[in-house]
């Protein structure tokens, strides 16, 4: 379980928010809200600890993550504005590379299964250079499809994505979801899976 | 009685509190400046050897010379404290020091030459002092750089903290290195100090002289703490107070 | 531990080999930057001799620089960076890994090439020994020096000529030792065994702190 | 087209004056450079002042070289470049602008902070005077020779060190007219102008030049 | 008038399309559809003359672009998936900027008043480095407001923004349709102004 309290966050000199607090239950959704520059980014970030807090506690069942280090990584993945794949390498590479980093044991045939079931099949082996815009975000995200952390954090992760991506997107996450993961996301596109019954957060008026 | 510390350490106390200070500081400076300078004039010698009367150059030189080693040490323990304790005043302390050192390199370096020139007939020479005090110079600079070229607030102090300590490890390590460029003879290199034997009305000026930079690398970085806070805290409750106080 | 330690050697290794050039540049830069020399002060071999080991020594210390800015700057501008800091893995092994393939890329062709540069100032057959031994040495610690200078630098306009300010006068003892090695070699009967030493223990303590400090600087920065 | 000129100019600037330590860094870089010598080669006057004119213009070289990765680099990387592009004014102006901006902050302070350098290296009066007004002409010359490189590895990895490969090499010129003038200086009764003359036709060739090929490198980049 | 004739484009070793022939007058849009890696991105830089066809012409106002140059220049404005803004600069000095460049003569109120209707007023002197993503791509749309070009070619102009935002964008396409403008555009997100009466153009299958 997830637990925010009394979070607080500045940049430059704004204050974003204070005194936030929610918690987040395994087999749930959190869509987070807000026009731009609200500090959506910013709030992700400082869940999965790229962000310092100036103020708050982030906890992870029941521990301050701080304190986890390395295990919450474990458990936590993040997908954010940037696609986080190195462009020189193929789309093979970048997930084999990834998972061994993520110290999950991952075989070829997954890989490949993951990369087919986000319609690269065929662009495997290429440089992900020569991708257009979608396929390179496409890439990104096949890591949801072998990675076995728990919690996903989603920074607008439709962006640049057709109709039929962004409905496999979709039901990937909802499978997770459905399998006890938990999920929070941000995202200005309508989509179905944020008109259903989600938690949701609003940040900014 | 214990002094609550934390209280201090919140720009918001500080920011009066040092203007307190400041004036006291200046006038300190001054008056054991004047009469520092008073004593080296005319209360020692006219000629020292074969350096006529410009020797008295020492008086800036010397001072300014410790002072901007001093101040390197003063950067890194503020940074330190700024890391362990994440105390915001920390590091806008250590920011508000650094050019201060920065300067008195300057001024050691620029009155070193100078004196050379008078003394030795070349204004600058290899020497292992010299290029110890040239080097500190470009540490500062790198310190000032990278500090100047991060926007963010936060980042640059961290990052700052970091390099400060990264180079209060690498420094001795150079300077040794600088006086001792033959490993094998260093044992045998006796460093001896200019100090030795030197007439006591002239060491007197020099220490009053010190005390007095002392003082001003009080003054100025309190100055200058003073501005960053304000620059930084702009919109708080505070200062917008006080601000509006003062109108 | 060590599997992924290799992961990160062999993916930057990879990297590097995808554009050919990039393994061959930093050595080019080296021996370009050494034949200048000759072009601006004269081609006397006493005068050469002598100032050798030093235009050597900075020469390296110039590519070896060069070729850090590029250590993180890629990493971090396609957000792999910051997923490296996500991965449950110690970030000290993987900034060790990157170091290490860094100066398998820039350091090591260094050494290889110095009997050339040798050559080129009519360096004796003792001097070029001592000078490769000594860049063998050295090297790595301009590289893990480095890497510190550039995690602090990473994405900040004007980074490369920054860097160099922060770290070219960190670099002052390798050079120093490096060069006296090279000189002291050419007097006969001299002991060199003090500068090895001593550059050796430059390479412990780096080995030491460099990646601790590197790690939190990325930390920095990254966010 | 002035009005065009004058814009990208002071845009330039004021970008750089934004980081005010843009402004410094490459002169503090040339005098790191120039102060590294003198610890590798030695300290000894006579040849000191012998090595100083080749120090002073490889240091100039690669400082200057340093800073063109920036000329074009952030442009690129935000778009901004092509949307230069992209306006209905004649490329080469925009190029000539960017080039006078980058020679200002880089070239400029070189020539500037020549004499603080003649004072380490024990030159004579006359001699820094030669030094100065030699890179008065040729620093405009590295930046206007450097463009078109800068311009050709634009997004490139590594672009850093392979620009120094692609230009380094056609600076060679500059380094023997430059440091020959500084060197002729120290002989009493020998005649300069003959190298400022070469220096001033070299001037004049990259003006005419180099605006032209680098506004095809641009084009051919950005694609 | 625009005229696309027989126009082919090779990326890498891949033909993305060819025999592409349509055109465009003023006062119409022309949505540009396709998946991922359809060659969007690709047509619509080379419509505006930053990537070289390898076969076909383009024809404005029955010249070839080509020999037009720099008048076509003017007539275009280009919107890619960059934002073509300096992030040192503040989003005044940038529009002010870009205007001088497009030989545009604007003064400071309409510069403001530009930013303003972007709702970026009070983010006007704040280098743009420290806005938010959909901050970014706000001032970089507030050029649509100060430039006098004819065709505006815009890829996918509607990521990162919030809601608000995207509404405000499409009144101002079509606003500038109805003057007897031009506009290019590519999206994935469904937007009111592509579902009704406009030329849509299918890229890929
Ligand atoms: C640019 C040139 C020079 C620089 C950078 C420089 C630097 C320094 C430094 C760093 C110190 C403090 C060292 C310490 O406290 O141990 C110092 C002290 C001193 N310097 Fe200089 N110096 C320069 C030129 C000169 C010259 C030309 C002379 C004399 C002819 C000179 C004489 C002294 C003396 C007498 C002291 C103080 C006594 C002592 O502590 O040893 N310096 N200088
Ligand atoms: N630099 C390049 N080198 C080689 N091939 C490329 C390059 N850029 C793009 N491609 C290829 O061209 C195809 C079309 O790319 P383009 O960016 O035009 O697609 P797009 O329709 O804009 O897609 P998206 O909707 O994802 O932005 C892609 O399949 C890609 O593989
Ligand atoms: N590096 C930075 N320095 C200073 N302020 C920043 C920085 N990055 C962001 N901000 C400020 O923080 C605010 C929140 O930014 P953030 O990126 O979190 O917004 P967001 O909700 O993700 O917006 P968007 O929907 O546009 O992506 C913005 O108003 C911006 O001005
Ligand atoms: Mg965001
Ligand atoms: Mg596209």
């Amino acid at each position: 379980m997830l637990e925010i309290v009394d979070l607080a966050c500045i940049r430059g000199d704004r204050r974003l928010f204070s005194g936030l607090n929610f918690s987040l239950m395994p087999g749930s959704l959190l869509y987070i809200k807000g026009h731009n520059g609200s500090g959506k980014t910013t709030l992700l970030r400082t869940i999965c600890g790229l962000f310092l807090a100036e103020d708050g506690e982030i906890r992870w069942n029941d521990k301050n993550v701080r304190s986890l280090c390395e295990d919450y990584n474990k458990e936590v993945l993040y997908l954010g504005h940037h696609n986080g794949i190195k462009y020189d390498l193929t789309g093979y590479e970048n997930l084999q590379i990834s998972a061994t980093l993520d110290g999950d044991d991952v075989d070829e045939d997954k890989i490949l299964y993951a990369l087919a079931k986000m319609g690269l099949a065929g662009f495997e082996d290429l440089p992900t250079q020569v991708l257009s815009q979608g396929q390179k975000r496409r890439v990104a995200l096949a890591r949801l499809l072998i990675n076995s952390s728990k919690l996903w954090i989603l920074d607008e992760p439709f962006t640049a994505l057709d109709v039929a991506a962004v409905d496999l997107l979709q039901s990937v996450i909802a499978e997770h979801v459905a399998n006890g993961g938990m999920v929070i996301l941000t995202t200005h596109q309508e989509v179905a899976l944020t008109a259903g019954q989600v938690q949701t957060l609003q940040l900014g008026d | 009685m214990s002094i609550n510390w934390f209280k201090f350490s919140s720009p918001a106390t500080f920011y009066p509190l040092a203007g307190k200070l400041i004036p006291i500081f200046g006038v300190l400076t001054a008056l054991i400046g004047i009469f520092g300078l008073y004593w080296g004039f005319f209360q020692t010698p006219d000629v020292l050897t074969d350096q006529k009367q410009y020797y008295r150059i020492i008086f800036i030189h010397v001072p300014a010379a410790w002072m901007s080693m001093w101040l390197y040490v003063i950067v890194v323990a503020w940074s330190l404290i700024g890391l362990i304790f994440n105390a915001r005043l920390a590091y806008m302390i250590a920011a508000a020091v650094a050019p201060t050192g920065a300067i008195m390199t300057v001024l050691a370096l620029f009155t070193g030459a100078v004196w050379g020139k008078t003394s030795w007939g070349t204004w600058w020479d290899w020497d292992p002092r010299m290029t110890s005090e040239l080097i500190l110079l470009f540490i500062y600079v790198g310190y000032m750089a990278l500090r100047s070229a991060i926007e963010d607030n936060r980042r640059s102090d961290r990052a700052s903290a970091v390099l400060a300590l990264v180079g209060l490890v690498c420094i001795p390590v150079i300077f040794w290195s600088v006086n001792c460029p033959d490993p094998n003879q260093c044992a045998a290199l006796h460093q001896s100090s200019s100090m030795s034997g030197i007439e006591s009305n002239i060491l007197f000026a020099m220490l009053t002289m010190t005390v007095s930079f002392w003082m001003y690398c009080f003054l100025v970085p309190l100055m200058r703490a003073r501005n960053i806070i304000l620059e930084r805290e702009h919109d708080t409750a505070w200062v917008t107070e006080m601000l509006e106080v003062k109108k | 531990m060590f599997n992924i330690f290799r992961c990160i050697v062999m993916r930057d290794l990879t990297l590097a080999m995808r554009r050919k050039t990039d393994v061959l540049t930093t050595m080019f830069f080296f021996i370009i930057v050494v034949s200048l020399f000759p072009l601006g002060v004269g081609t006397e071999k006493e005068t050469l001799r002598h100032i050798a080991p030093g235009v050597v020594w900075v020469a390296a210390l110039l590519a070896s620089m060069l070729a850090l800015e590029r250590l993180f700057a890629s990493d971090y501008s396609d957000g792999t960076l910051e997923q490296m800091l996500l991965t449950p893995q110690p970030l000290t092994v993987l900034v060790l890994g990157k170091v290490l393939a860094h100066w398998l890329l820039t350091g090591l062709p260094l050494v290889l090439i110095a009997p050339l540069v040798g050559l080129q100032y009519h360096l004796s057959i003792e001097s070029t020994g001592v000078m490769m031994l000594a860049l063998l040495i050295g090297t790595p610690v301009l590289s893990l020096i480095g890497a510190i200078g550039a995690a602090l630098t990473l994405g900040l306009r004007g980074g490369g000529i920054l860097l160099s300010l922060l770290i070219l006068p960190l670099y002052i003892p390798i050079l120093i030792y490096g060069s006296g090695a090279v000189a002291a070699s050419a007097i006969p009967g001299s002991e060199l065994q003090a500068y090895f030493s001593l550059l050796a223990a430059f390479l412990l303590m780096a080995l030491i702190f460099s990646p601790l400090a590197t790690a939190a600087g990325l930390r920095i920065s990254v966010e």
